[in-house]
């Protein structure tokens, strides 16, 4: 049982997806019970993985499975190679966390052709959680692309009035990095066979991350991967799909937009750019490093004019994300580990937000911060609520917003990115003003419009739906050490493996310039 | 011994929980709520006496407590944990006592309010942060509650938060405050870098970081001393969270929130945590005169600059703010000249006096309230104008605010008399103090008594000048307002005399400075060590003393004169000098300043950020790329005419270039 | 003598001219005919060549080349007849209800 | 002798040539062709392919030109066209003048160098031209050989199919 | 003369030849039969030639692994033949399983459609296994002029007249280049043997600077390059494919590419091996071109049959990326392209079948609004189709991408494989269109359920399942397609 877990848990959604397909499409009700008690389902399936003490002394991959999927002859062979540390751990777990949440904030918004959204769902489900168990580089690339497909279909049939535009955007965005990130995957590959990698190996990071590659084309390599993964992220300049798609999305597209497909990115520098090219990493660390702060600063800003609270959200990410862009090219415990923990906190806040924003939503059919204000005085359980999820998504310390920060920030300034930690401090400062300020326009004040009079408070459905988010924005903020203590020895690891690759580099590149002439053979 | 510290913190967060989540629904009992409340802050006030006395006889005044670790990363390791020791228990004491009688306050205060369970769910809130805030072992549970209580700062000003004003000061609050907790970070990360990074001790505990710090003595960091620039970083937090120049504006706004909440967090707790913040890590500011010196001028600055705009205001509780920020100045200028005992002394003297004056005020508010309230009148209940000649209706405030304005004007014997006269004395004979500092203070005090007077006399005497309608309805306040009241006028009374100055001590009779005393483990260290210490003769300090009397007096006198004497003399004044008067009415401007300097230039930026650089161009070139590419696909679509003649030429000319470039070649 | 060369010389003039012909009629059989004037050409070549080489190949080759070309006359034609059924024209400039 | 004969018929090639590519009606066309097509066979002659120039005059001139002559009475195409030409007349004046270019740029520098095979003129004159073809066709080519009478026969029902016409 | 006897027999293999003799066996039955048949009855022509194409699979799966040669190395049933056959018979019976129905609808119930598919296909595959410059010509011929005919079927409609008549006219014209290459190196070589060639021009290497040689060469690329529709002889391919009948055009789009490709393929490797550094050069400028006219004139389409039509020219750029690259993962990169593509594009094309009307006068983007809901399996089938068109994973698009990708890597072709993604990148766009009008768009018409023929489903479900099948788990046909090449 415990061999096949991963795999267990990665098909077990397209197997509720089958069941979906079977269902009559007018018995609505039974379709959202059968997808929400699939994903809770998958959620309890994976939960032993949580518990696993294994994690915490160990860095190796767990749970790994082989087996050989596609080969052919001498050209090239990929496997079916999938495994968990401690930093894909929690992101595994995040996901099956925040999808049964996810379903069941659809239960009243999803009207109409609730089959293809539950169908659509699930399938998102299982490439979400391929692309987080995959350790090769090419089932990696499926699942990634696999992701694609539902959360297209989620924005554009299920979408705002923008939708179209939204959902061609995000499509077209990510795919343009990942094509040639397909490009510069195959490059390596073909790479490694000639350096000797064993070809049954197929794609296997782990054989990569032992591999030396020149560095001149690990620039090249890198750039590919990075802007794939930049997009993805998204980081400053090519973050304009985000916002779109945010604010187009049904509650749960964006919820899980937010919360897992954007941590995909980050992810994917931690697992592949970075160790797989240290030494192009390194190169365009101040680079990277200056483009996450300006995202930390710019998104900010952006967000705070913002009229339209999901579309403020959605820029806050892209301020969130830069941090833990920030912490990963920080290089240290701290910084990789703290990053990883915010990917989390932001994958459980801003998910709140976004669902309380798909609350506000299904009460009045409008996004736009003007229409609203006073509601504290209608609805006070929904203000408490936000509130909290407002306040860590600000990073108060106790929640689970600060201790991510706090890592990053700390990191950064002692990884040697000491102006952009800085700088990164600041906005700390904006965060609170963008959020607050929505907050107050919304919440506070008097009912000034007559529509928002008899709003309903929280149901007990949406109560629930929050309630474990908040436990969780508690949780991490007050005893962040059962997820830290967990993916400390794969970071530790990973930064061990990065920081000697580069070292050795810097030395090789001292010698070459003194003993080019004595070495004749290459 | 002391591992039972976590319940002090404890009881207050069981409070705030009981009440958040079971007072709307459950309880609804007004006096259930509210001695719910007031007895979690009260136990923590039993437990931290018992610690207290504890160590009173204790010859070990150091005592850490690790609850549990918090997080762990590297050689990162922070933990919950408490430190105990004489300046934390002095802490304790002013913030659960003071904060349980402000309770029992509110019980009363509050009374008939939407949202009551709220209110003592947010202040036990706030009482568990002050009291992680000073508790904290380390710089971050130090923050924690540093963030914390500014986080119900903005929950409690936003009580009331159907007005636009209240959500906005919240705001406001809110985000002066991240500014300075910018700072804090800052400086924690200098800290941590340094101490770890260059010298292996990787520690964010206040214990490890005194006792290593003087390896940071020689390092540097952008030209300037390590501890220098931590210390800025530290004194920036300061400002924002103390209300210090040029972080203050927010502390006056917060005046929307209810009165208690004035008194408990805008007076009495959480605005001198910057001060206790410096005392905690004296080790690192004594290293630093340049940042002591700064401190010292900056406090001197705020105290006489809020004390210049706290002529002018109409509103008791803006006058009794602005008192706060000049107080507050006092009290870094203490800091600064390296009067860290007297800077403590000065916190717990003001946090009773002050208390008893925010408390005082809110009586005579809660009574015009009710008075406009029964007469249907909607006049300001908190403008003085409105006021005057309460003190036969309200006798036992109009002696409490009496007692604590005496008590805050310096008046010999009164508790704010033994702290200031320190703190004078300390600017003026101190190694770091400077007499520019010293004149600046002596200025302030001045001026301070006479606002004080000022707000004391346009309240309680002259004649009535409360709509006469109204009138008859004011009356004194209920007991649980009262007693309070007394409680606090006793303590600004009495509290001096824990702390008399060696001086008056030698002339009175040996009677020992208790309070230096007791708070010299904490302080003696840095003070002997970087050999900060005033000196001069005994002579010189009694003149001093008596001058300053003499210029309270002054103050006194002056505003005795202009507003009970000749009470049109002050709008003659104000006629004669309107510019002079309407720049102090409106605070100097400097709101509108920062609304333009900083929150507009902000706002345009966001907006250009957004509209320009976001929509033009980055969504300019994405969509400019699809453009092109379909224009490109227009122009390239009518190649296609359709017609044969037009594909066979093609046809050719392909063949014909290809077969050219090829045998050509 | 007669080299291979000027027969494929006359052949390389007569493809020109084809290419011509059908770059530039516009009644279908017209350019038809040309094609075959192409083809033609091709045959001379292949002939020609077969001589010079003393090889049969070239010629069997012509061979089935004209086969192709009565082929495709026939279905040509028919295509043709087709078309001019429904748009009362064969000019190629009338095929132009399919472009962009 | 011989050679100015093949110039001869060289520019008779060309002119008629040129008479199917110029022609304003499709028959006078029709007839330069056939002229051509009775050229060419005088080359085959003259290349020792007295079988090719039979079947091309047998083929072409009398079937296929047939075909095509027949069709445009069918379609009574006699009348000029409405323009002779096309505007990209320049422009395919130009492409085929390359084409010719480049032709005689690789008949000048190309050398025809194939291996040369076993079928001299002396042969082909002893054995028979039609005798040597037959062979080579029935034995090296019996499979094209093949292909092509199912290629006719598709063009058969290719016609059939796309000219009658009922459904 | 029985010695003549004896040698023509000497040469004759039926093993090389059996499958394709078995279709058109078929084809010929089939023509006997419709005279019997009463008009308008073509469902057993259907199941025969279905029968037929199933036979013929049969007997080239049986030769698989054991290389027939014959007739004079004429032809040669090798696997790089069998492999290609397969291409073709799917196609075909792909393409016959949509047409019957579309046939009736637009009222062009004629049994001779059948057996010229048929003959079509015959003639592919003697172009995929000819080794003889006759018998490639030949097998293009009767494939072509099926294809005349079939383009220019319904004779009622002015659209497909023209398009059988364009079609012709410039493949005609095509094949006079053709033949002219031919005889070039013909003239060069003295042969027309394709190994014979090869062997002449590796041992006279002095050959390879003959501008006869040469230009032979371009010539005779030119002939296959217009059958693939690479730029710039791509001109006929939206024309024709959208003027002919449906099911003619997924057949066009799929058989007769692949077949093309066949020939070209083997041509070149078989007789120019030597001269790999120009032709590879060559296909590398086409290549890109054909890309990116392909896929950008796509983006402004809004007829989708026009559209897929200039997707086609794309992907056969993407395919010739493969023969740039030149390596046997890059040929048979190719090969398991062609097939991945004949599942896809037959797919896309059996849905526009059953969505369009008679006359199809429905086919644009705005009469596809709301096509996902109103026909709800044929919108997940057509999805299904463009995301694999796409190259998205898990499809059969995507492995095929990888697969030619991968060969032009590993031969150090970084950027043509950049130019390529890039333009996967821009047919996303025109693709995801088809989507947004499909689900994202409000049908025009109301909603009615129309009942759909079996055996155009069978077609559609036999795509899906191949479209998956080469997705998900591709690793033996694609081991197939390693042993297919030469």
């Amino acid at each position: 049982m415990t061999d096949h877990l991963l795999s267990l848990m990665t098909f077990f959604p397209l197997v509720g997806m089958l069941i979906i397909l079977f269902l009559p499409r007018e018995a609505d009700k039974l379709i959202k019970t059968v997808t929400l008690i699939v994903t809770i389902i998958v959620f309890f399936i994976s939960l032993p993985l949580a518990f696993d003490d294994v994690f915490l002394t160990s860095s190796a991959m767990h749970y790994t499975e082989f087996v050989n999927w596609i080969s052919v002859g001498q050209y090239f062979q990929m496997n079916y190679y999938v495994g968990i540390d401690g930093i894909s751990l929690w992101l595994v777990m995040l996901t099956t966390f925040i999808m049964p949440i996810a379903i069941l904030s659809t239960w009243n918004a999803i009207e109409k052709n609730t089959k293809g959204f539950m169908a659509l769902a699930l399938l998102l489900e299982t490439g979400m959680l391929g692309a987080f168990i995959s350790l090769d580089l090419f089932l990696f690339y499926v699942f990634w692309e696999l992701m694609l497909v539902p959360m297209y279909f989620m924005i554009g049939i299920w979408g705002g009035k923008n939708r179209v535009y939204a959902a061609v955007k995000f499509f077209i965005f990510t795919a343009v990095g990942s094509l040639l990130m397909l490009v510069a995957l195959i490059y390596v590959y073909y790479f490694a066979v000639k350096a000797g990698v064993p070809f049954e190996n197929g794609f296997s990071i782990i054989q990569f991350y032992q591999m030396d590659i020149p560095g001149n084309l690990q620039t090249w390599l890198f750039a590919a991967f990075a802007f794939s993964f930049a997009i993805k992220v998204p980081m400053f300049p090519v973050h304009t799909w985000l916002p779109d798609a945010h604010t187009e999305a049904p509650t749960a597209g964006s919820v899980i937009l937010a919360a897992i497909l954007l941590k995909m990115g980050t992810y994917g520098y931690v697992r592949f750019a970075i160790p797989l090219f240290p030494e192009a990493a390194m190169q365009f660390t101040p680079f990277l490093a200056l483009l996450a702060v300006i995202g930390i600063i710019y998104g900010a800003l952006v967000a705070m004019m913002q009229d339209d609270v999901k579309r403020l959200v959605a820029y806050s990410s892209v301020s969130h994300l830069g941090f833990v862009m920030l912490g990963i090219f920080a290089f240290n415990l701290q910084g990789i580990s703290g990053g990883i923990l915010q990917m989390i906190s932001h994958g459980v806040s801003t998910g709140a937000l976004f669902l309380i924003v798909g609350f506000l939503y299904e009460r009045r059919h409008t996004r736009l911060i003007a229409d609203f204000g006073g509601l504290s005085k209608v609805m006070p359980v929904f203000a408490t609520v936000f509130m909290i999820v407002t306040l860590s998504s600000v990073g108060l310390p106790g929640t689970n917003g600060f201790v991510g920060e706090f890592l990053i920030l700390i990191g950064a300034f002692e990884g040697g990115l000491r102006v952009f930690a800085v700088v990164a401090t600041f906005g700390v400062i904006l965060a609170a003003v963008y959020m607050l300020w929505m907050f107050q326009r919304v919440m506070m004040g008097k009912v000034t419009n007559p529509k928002n009079e008899n709003l309903k408070d929280l149901s007990a459905r949406e109560l629930a739906i929050m309630l474990p988010l908040i436990l969780f924005i508690f949780w991490i903020g007050v005893y962040p050490n059962t997820f830290l203590d967990k993916m400390n020895p794969s970071v530790e690891n990973l930064i061990k493996q990065v920081k000697g690759k580069q070292q050795i580099a810097m030395m090789v590149e001292d010698v070459d310039q003194t003993v080019t002439f004595i070495t004749v053979n290459d | 011994m002391y591992d039972k510290l976590w319940l002090i913190p404890f009881f207050p967060l069981l409070g705030c929980i009981i009440n958040g989540l079971l007072g709307k629904r459950f309880i609804k009992n007004e006096k259930i709520i509210g001695a719910i409340g007031t007895g979690a802050v009260f136990l923590s006030f039993l437990v931290s006496c018992k610690y207290f006395f504890q160590l009173l006889g204790d010859s070990v005044k150091t005592h850490e407590n690790i609850v549990a670790s918090w997080i762990t990363v590297g050689n990162l390791q922070i933990d919950w944990g408490f430190l105990f020791d004489p300046l934390s228990a002095i802490m304790l004491l002013v913030v659960t006592g003071v904060g349980s009688l402000i309770h029992l306050y509110s019980i009363g205060y509050m009374h008939g309010e939407e949202g009551f369970y709220r209110y003592f769910s947010y202040l036990n809130l706030f009482i568990f942060s002050m009291l992680m805030l000073v508790l904290g072992n380390n710089l971050l549970v130090m923050f924690v509650g540093w963030e914390g209580v500014g986080l119900c700062s903005y929950l409690l000003i936003g009580y009331y938060f159907e007005k636009k004003s209240a959500g906005d000061a919240a705001k406001k609050a809110f985000v002066m405050n991240r500014v300075g907790d910018f700072g804090f970070l800052l400086g924690l990360f200098v800290i941590f870098w340094t101490l770890g990074g260059k010298h292996g001790v990787w520690t964010l505990n206040f214990v490890e970081i005194s006792e290593n710090a003087h390896l940071l003595s020689g390092d540097m960091i952008l030209g300037l001393g390590v501890t220098t620039v931590a210390t800025l970083c530290f004194f920036l937090g300061a400002t924002g969270k103390s209300a210090q120049l040029p972080l203050y504006t927010w502390l006056p706004d917060a005046m929307e929130g209810p009165t208690p909440v004035s008194a408990l967090i805008h007076a009495a707790t959480m605005v001198t945590a910057g001060v206790y913040m410096i005392g905690r890590m004296n080790v690192l500011f004594a290293m630093s005169p340049t940042t002591m010196a700064v401190i010292a001028m900056v406090g001197a600055l705020t105290a006489i600059f809020a004390a210049s705009i706290g002529f002018a205001q109409n509103d008791i509780k803006r006058v009794l703010a602005y008192s706060t920020v000049s107080q507050l100045g006092f009290m870094f200028v203490a800091m600064g000249v390296g009067a860290f005992t007297a800077g403590i002394f000065h916190l717990m003297t003001h946090a009773f006096f002050k208390a008893c004056l925010f408390l005082g005020s809110g009586s005579v508010i809660h009574a015009m309230h009710h008075a406009m309230h029964k007469a249907h009148l909607d006049d300001d209940p908190q403008d003085m104008r409105n006021m005057g000649g309460l003190r036969k209706k309200m006798p036992i405030t109009w002696a409490t605010f009496g007692i604590s304005c005496l008590a805050i004007s310096g008046l010999p014997f009164f508790s704010g008399f033994f702290s200031k006269d320190e703190i004078l004395w300390w600017a003026f004979a101190s190694s770091r103090g400077s007499l520019l500092v010293w004149a600046i203070v002596v200025v302030a005090a001045c001026m301070t008594a006479f606002y004080m007077f000022r707000c004391l006399i346009m309240t309680f005497h002259g004649e009535q000048k409360t709509n006469s309608k109204a009138k008859d309805y004011i009356h004194e306040s209920p007991w649980t307002i009262t007693v309070p009241l007394i409680v606090l006028a006793f303590l600004a009374t009495v509290g001096g005399l824990v702390g008399i100055p060696h001086v008056i001590g030698k002339l009175i009779g040996d009677i020992p400075n208790k309070f230096e005393h007791f708070l010299a483990p904490v302080f003696e260290h840095s003070q002997q060590l970087y050999k900060i210490e005033a000196h001069g003769t005994a002579s010189t300090e009694v003149s001093l003393m008596v001058l300053s009397v003499l210029i309270a007096c002054v103050g006194i006198g002056v505003a005795y004169f202009m507003y009970k004497k000749n009470p049109e003399l002050p709008a003659k004044f104000t006629s004669k000098f309107p510019k002079f008067h309407r720049f102090i009415y409106n605070k100097w401007y400097v709101d509108e300043l920062y609304d333009s300097l900083f929150i507009n230039s902000t706002k345009n930026l966001g907006t250009f950020c957004w509209k320009g650089f976001d929509v033009k161009v980055v969504d300019g070139i994405v969509n400019g790329v699809a453009k092109a590419v379909g224009g490109l696909s227009s122009v390239l679509r009518h190649t296609q005419t359709g017609l044969f003649q037009n594909y066979a030429l093609t046809m050719v000319l392909g063949t014909v270039v290809m077969v050219a470039i090829f045998i050509l070649n | 003598m007669i080299s291979v060369y000027h027969y494929m010389g006359v052949a390389g003039i007569l493809f020109a001219m084809g290419t011509y012909g059908v770059l530039t009629r516009r009644n279908a059989i017209v350019i038809f005919m040309c094609v075959e004037l192409m083809l033609n050409s091709v045959n001379l070549t292949f002939i020609s060549l077969s001589a010079h080489l003393q090889n049969m190949d070239g010629q069997i080759f012509v061979f089935f080349i004209m086969a192709v070309a009565a082929a495709e006359a026939a279905v040509g034609l028919a295509l043709m007849i087709t078309f001019y059924r429904n748009r009362a024209s064969i000019d190629v400039d009338d095929m132009n209800m399919l472009k962009w | 002798m011989e050679i100015i004969f093949f110039y001869l018929v060289a520019f008779v090639v060309v002119v008629s040539g040129l008479l199917v590519i110029l022609c304003k009606s499709p028959i006078n066309c029709a007839l330069g062709l056939v002229n051509t097509f009775f050229c060419l066979a005088i080359f085959y002659v003259m290349l020792h392919a007295p079988f090719m120039a039979a079947i091309q005059i047998m083929v072409y001139a009398g079937a296929i030109m047939v075909l095509i002559l027949f069709v445009i009475m069918l379609l009574n195409l006699g009348t000029a066209e409405r323009k002779r030409y096309t505007q990209g007349i320049v422009w395919s004046a130009v492409a085929s003048l390359m084409v010719l270019a480049n032709v005689i740029f690789f008949l000048k520098r190309g050398r025809v160098t194939g291996a040369e095979g076993d079928i001299t003129t002396f042969m082909v004159e002893s054995v028979g031209h039609t005798e040597l073809i037959g062979r080579t066709m029935f034995t090296e080519f019996i499979l094209p050989f093949e292909i092509a009478s199912i290629l006719l026969l598709v063009a058969i029902v290719g016609a059939v199919v796309l000219a009658k016409k009922e459904v | 003369m029985e010695n003549l006897v004896e040698i023509a027999l000497q040469n004759v293999n039926m093993a090389a030849i059996l499958p394709s003799v078995i279709l058109t066996c078929f084809g010929m039955g089939l023509l006997l039969i419709n005279v019997f048949l009463p008009r308008g009855t073509t469902r057993p022509a259907v199941w025969i030639s279905i029968i037929g194409l199933v036979v013929t699979g049969f007997f080239v799966f049986s030769g698989w692994g054991d290389p027939q040669y014959g007739f004079n190395d004429a032809v040669a049933m090798d696997n790089y033949a069998a492999f290609f056959s397969i291409i073709f018979l799917f196609a075909a019976g792909l393409t016959i399983l949509i047409s019957d129905n579309y046939l009736h609808r637009e009222g062009y119930p004629v049994n001779e459609y059948y057996p010229l598919i048929l003959f079509a296909t015959a003639g592919a595959m003697w172009m995929a296994s000819g080794t003889d410059m006759m018998t490639i010509f030949l097998g293009l011929e009767v494939m072509s002029i099926s294809l005349y005919v079939l383009a220019g079927f319904f004779r009622g409609q002015v659209r497909s007249n023209e398009a059988g008549l364009k079609y012709f006219l410039l493949g005609a014209f095509s094949t006079g280049f053709l033949l002219y290459g031919m005889a070039l190196i013909y003239g060069v070589t003295g042969s027309t043997k394709l190994t014979e060639i090869g062997v002449y021009l590796s041992a006279h290497s002095s050959l390879l600077d003959n501008p006869m040689t040469l230009a032979g060469l371009v010539l005779l690329s030119i002939g296959f390059l217009f059958k693939l529709g690479a730029a710039p002889f791509h001109m006929w391919v939206p024309d024709v494919y959208q003027g002919a009948p449906t099911p003619i055009t997924a057949f066009m789009s799929a058989g007769p590419k692949a077949a093309a490709f066949a020939a070209f393929l083997r041509i070149m490797e078989y007789c120019f091996f030597t001269l790999k550094p120009e032709w590879t050069a060559m296909l590398w400028v086409l290549a890109v071109m054909t890309m990116i006219i392909g896929n950008v004139i796509a983006i402004k389409q809004t007829n989708i049959k026009r559209m897929l039509a200039y997707s086609s020219i794309a992907h056969a750029g993407y395919a010739m990326v493969g023969m740039v690259a030149a390596n046997e993962i890059g040929y048979s990169g190719i090969l398991f392209y062609m097939l991945a593509y004949t599942f896809m594009n037959i797919g896309a094309f059996a849905v526009l079948t059953l969505a369009g009307k008679k006359g199809e006068d429905n086919l644009t983007l705005e009469g596809f609004s709301g096509f996902g809901f109103k026909r709800p399996y044929l919108g997940v089938a057509m999805t299904i189709f463009l995301f694999s068109l796409m190259g998205l994973p898990p499809t059969a698009g995507f492995t095929g991408k990888f697969y030619i990708f991968a060969g032009a890597i590993d031969a150090g072709y970084i950027w043509l494989a950049i130019i390529g993604v890039l333009n996967s990148a821009v047919s996303l766009y025109y693709y995801l269109r088809v989507m947004v009008y499909m689900y994202f768009r409000d049908p025009v018409e109301d909603y009615s359920w129309v009942s759909l023929p079996a055996a155009a489903v069978i077609s559609i479900v036999i795509a899906i399942i191949g479209v998956f099948y080469l997705g998900i788990i591709p690793g033996d046909v694609m081991e197939l397609a390693k042993l297919a090449v030469f």
